[in-house]
């Protein structure tokens, strides 16, 4: 098993695209997504139940090195800064397969 | 004014479904619809009513008639927003103000719909090409109102995706895709897909309808509560905006000489807000604005308002207009 | 006895496709309805009873026929779950005699309905208060059961939400008020509201129910295969409690001079046992109480012994007496 | 021959909507049908054309006819995966001509629907054993795919569940599950049960059915975006190998003397590829096979090529020579 | 980024308002829920097939500061004996934004 | 709270059954999984779009102790290797009750 640092991101769905993109001009392409995800955060509550996907956030999963967690997180900083959403970092290993 | 009107409709099966809804959150019930039951709902809600409108489209014809009204409707999505925006900047600040003008300038595809069981109980006529209507008045005012935040220099964060995106998604997004498409579908497919079709698009529509208006009725009253914390101004707004738009409308529809049908839809277009192609453009688009403002103020107040109240006193102005 | 009538039931649609439900879990088919796919036919089915419902009561009118009706539905509520309480809680011990004689003294919503269906199929009439009935029937029971646990003192643990909610929750749970708006919608909205929803509430309401009675199979058959570890004696309680209760009402209704329909009802109501309303409260209120034996019951046992057997039986004996 | 024909069958509402679903996708629309809104729909066609199927059936009986078409049926489903497999092993590799050949062994649920809707318009009647033909067709290929793949001695894997989950999955699949249950539900309820179920699985179907395509044009139209990577021999083949399979059925029908019908719909049931059953079966059996490939294939361009051209093409054959 | 400490809590939805309200007086209001999740734990199999919410579990995701984690565990304990579910603790990194 | 290690797995919702009859073959019963979850990993995209189960992946969470750890890991190894999925081992803590 290699050490291996976890993102775990909670954002707007609309916004997720953003940080999808982000993340792959990062050389992450790989993440789970979870969507449909509900929550409280800064901006109030998510419920999604409205009719439109403004009000749904998703919670993607994915991983880096730890070299890589400071550029990273310096690139989505501004999106979650100006859109709102978390990120979490934490460690964990990774089963090699 | 026509009171038996506005009485009829309070105690017709669409508006009865939707005091269900809202009681049931003030009752604190339980009762919930889990997505994605709303969303197949509104699917086929614009699937049926394109695709009605275009067999309707079919019978009359590209008339002149049906270019002046859409011509009318485009104007109004364009004007709306520019209107309500330096109208509202100095009280709601420029973020606030742009997201309020697009959701007036934008339509409520659900109103429309309620407004074509109207008169579709009362035995009124109305043309296939309002569908068009509300495809063409859905998107316009979003640009408007983001072309105008932008320009008033306030905006300090950048759009998720920049124009490009936004254009794209107003010309292409999903349920105005689905409108056109189903109404072109109905143009092309003529009487023979009309009847295979009709069980489904006509029979049970209404009772798709009053299901979905149950739903809207929980969404509705959900953001009714988070009311308290605005104040009475926008409660004030997300009356008067629509009634001044209705009453523009009226005149306008009545200078260009629509019918009765085409008149009341064309100010129930107006008149309705949108609550969500609006918020999803926002959100990307001008995220300094608050949902909790302008969303409750489409959902929480003027949708019910336009249901209850707005509907039947449109129709019955121009009834009593017409007539004369 | 009527024993064509048993046969004819078993070869019903809605029979048979709760068996091909049953059927696929034995099989170990992977033939699945995801949520919230059920939770889309409950809601129907719930609304359209409701409304058709209401649109007889309309009909009929508010008589002593109804009133009686409803308040021998209300006794047998809450004299049911007083008597398997106090009749198991040896057997059971307190917490799981407490949820069984709550699971009895309510009704199933989905029964209630396949009776309904079974009289329309042999052109029996029944009046629309018997709706009204199913939905005074959901909760007292839950309230009582909860109220005879708590006086035992056997209670370790405190109500989640304590008794405020779950007095709210007995009023206000989303199907009850689903179906009693629905009622009242039927009865305001009469003939013109009728007509323009009987293609959804009516004409396609036997193909939903037997999408429907799929998916019950599977939920019934999976709760089944969790039998064995129980041993035989909640079989027999299963079979017993709503036979013994379906007596009990069949005398009673013969005794207030119901008509067949209503007896027949009304019999069913008190012979099924919930297996929606009833396991939510308990897991808050009751949490010792263990799922797998009173939701089994509920659903693994009584719920197919009167689709299959316990319907046409009370129907059958009903018609022998009545008769006379 | 009946051109006429493709082009009416390329303005039917159903075949609109699945190029309005493609439409969506180019033109980068957000329109979407979330899970399990694609489910509900299939449940209810699978449930739907098995009970036409038996409730046909019951009126026919079953006579040499029958048998021999659903042996013919069964034949081809166990022949084509073998020529198919031996025809591109050396092209595609073992893993990937296994899983090309199970493809096109088993059926697609959702073209034959729209073949016996193209049936249904033109007033061309069919025998409800076509039904069976179709539930009997979508298994065997994968047992038979599998062994040779096996036996080819490429498997570095072991199958997940092993032989004896494969056999149970091809037998008990829930959609096959489904279909014939529906099927036999059809036979036994007979003329009551029909006329009850009528508007459910009658009337609302062709609605249904054009809400599903517009979803399969959604994936359809996805999947063709992956297809770049793969090359221009893939498309070849998945035109390739459905015209073969049809010229096959075609010549064989007409030997067996079935009628226009059954003829068209085994057709159709032979040149089409199934994206349901096999790659779920493939995932667990060949891992190694790449469902970017045979996945593509079949709902990429096999699918939309049937819809469009293949169905009025075989149907106008059909005829050109039954008239002979 | 600072230090925080993760919360997962994994009960049956029905009881997670509760949860949730216990979380609210305990001074946090932000989560994140994933509703309709199912499993297995000491109570059984929570599979999410009948009809009534009682047999589906929600997941939800909460941070606190490294001294809130005991009092904040210590509120929620009596409810998961009682009424059951399981909560993980766990360290991780916040962007800050 | 006693020390435990968590095990995140994220496969095909199809090879999902399998994993956990691995788990519990090796001892541990209890898990909590998230179904209809969507992701790209090295076999391409999992969109959950397709009407078939083989293009939805499925989120599992199950905890063990850290001596369990090697020998879990190892049984799934082979599975994952086959027929793809990943799995993550991390450290946390579990609230007695
Ligand atoms: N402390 C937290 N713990 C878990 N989830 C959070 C937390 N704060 C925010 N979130 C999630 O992140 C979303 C966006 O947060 P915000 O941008 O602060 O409104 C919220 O809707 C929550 O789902
Ligand atoms: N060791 C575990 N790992 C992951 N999830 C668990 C574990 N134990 C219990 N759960 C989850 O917590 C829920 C409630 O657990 P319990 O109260 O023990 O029945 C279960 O239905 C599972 O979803
Ligand atoms: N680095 C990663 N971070 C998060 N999720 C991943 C990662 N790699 C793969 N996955 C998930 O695991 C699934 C299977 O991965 P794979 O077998 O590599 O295709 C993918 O569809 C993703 O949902
Ligand atoms: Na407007
Ligand atoms: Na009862
Ligand atoms: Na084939």
């Amino acid at each position: 098993m290699d050490k291996i640092t976890k993102l775990e991101i909670i954002t707007d769905s609309l916004e997720m695209k953003e940080v999808i993109a982000v993340l792959e001009s990062e050389g992450l392409p790989h993440y789970t997504l979870i969507r449909d995800v509900v929550g409280r955060g800064s901006r109030g509550f998510q419920g999604a139940d409205d009719l439109s996907d403004a009000f749904t956030n998703s919670y993607l999963l994915t991983t880096c090195n730890a070299d890589q967690v400071e550029r990273v997180v310096a690139a989505l900083r501004p999106l979650l800064k100006e859109h709102g959403g978390v990120c979490l970092v934490s460690e964990a290993r990774w089963v090699l397969h | 004014m026509d009171l038996h009107l506005i009485l009829s409709n309070l105690l017709s099966p669409p508006v009865l479904f939707f005091f269900l809804g809202a009681a049931a959150v003030l009752a604190k019930s339980d009762l919930d619809f889990p997505q994605p039951i709303p969303k197949l709902f509104s699917l086929y809600l614009l699937m049926a009513i394109g695709f009605k409108g275009g067999v309707e489209l079919r019978h009359s014809g590209l008339t002149v008639r049906v270019v002046v009204d859409l011509v009318a409707a485009m104007a109004m999505a364009l004007a709306v927003p520019v209107v309500v925006f330096y109208g509202l900047r100095k009280r709601l600040g420029e973020p606030n103000a742009a997201a309020v003008s697009a959701t007036y300038g934008s339509v409520s595809a659900v109103t429309f719909i309620a407004g074509t069981a109207l008169l579709t109980r009362l035995g009124i006529e109305y043309g296939g090409h309002m569908v068009a209507a509300l495809a063409l008045m859905e998107s316009p005012a979003i640009v408007v109102a983001v072309a105008l935040f932008r320009l008033s220099g306030k905006t300090r964060h950048h759009m998720i995706g920049g124009w490009k995106h936004l254009l794209k998604e107003a010309l292409f997004n999903g349920s105005v895709f689905l409108l056109v498409g189903s109404l072109l579908i109905g143009i092309v497919s003529g009487a023979e897909g009309e009847k295979a079709l009709r069980p489904f698009v006509g029979d049970i529509f209404k009772g798709m309808l009053c299901l979905f208006l149950l739903d809207m009725g929980l969404v509705s009253a959900r953001r009714l509560a988070g009311l308290k914390a605005l104040g009475a101004a926008p409660v004030v707004f997300a009356i008067v905006i629509p009634l001044c738009s209705a009453m523009i409308a009226l005149v306008l529809s009545r200078l260009l000489g629509m019918d009765q049908g085409e008149a009341f839809l064309f100010t129930v277009l107006c008149a309705s807000g949108s609550y969500i192609a609006v918020p999803a453009a926002m959100r990307l688009s001008i995220p300094e604005a608050n949902p909790g403002l302008y969303v409750t103020m489409a959902i929480g107040i003027t949708f019910p308002f336009n249901m209850l109240i707005g509907l039947p006193l449109y129709l019955a102005i121009i009834k009593a207009i017409w007539s004369h």
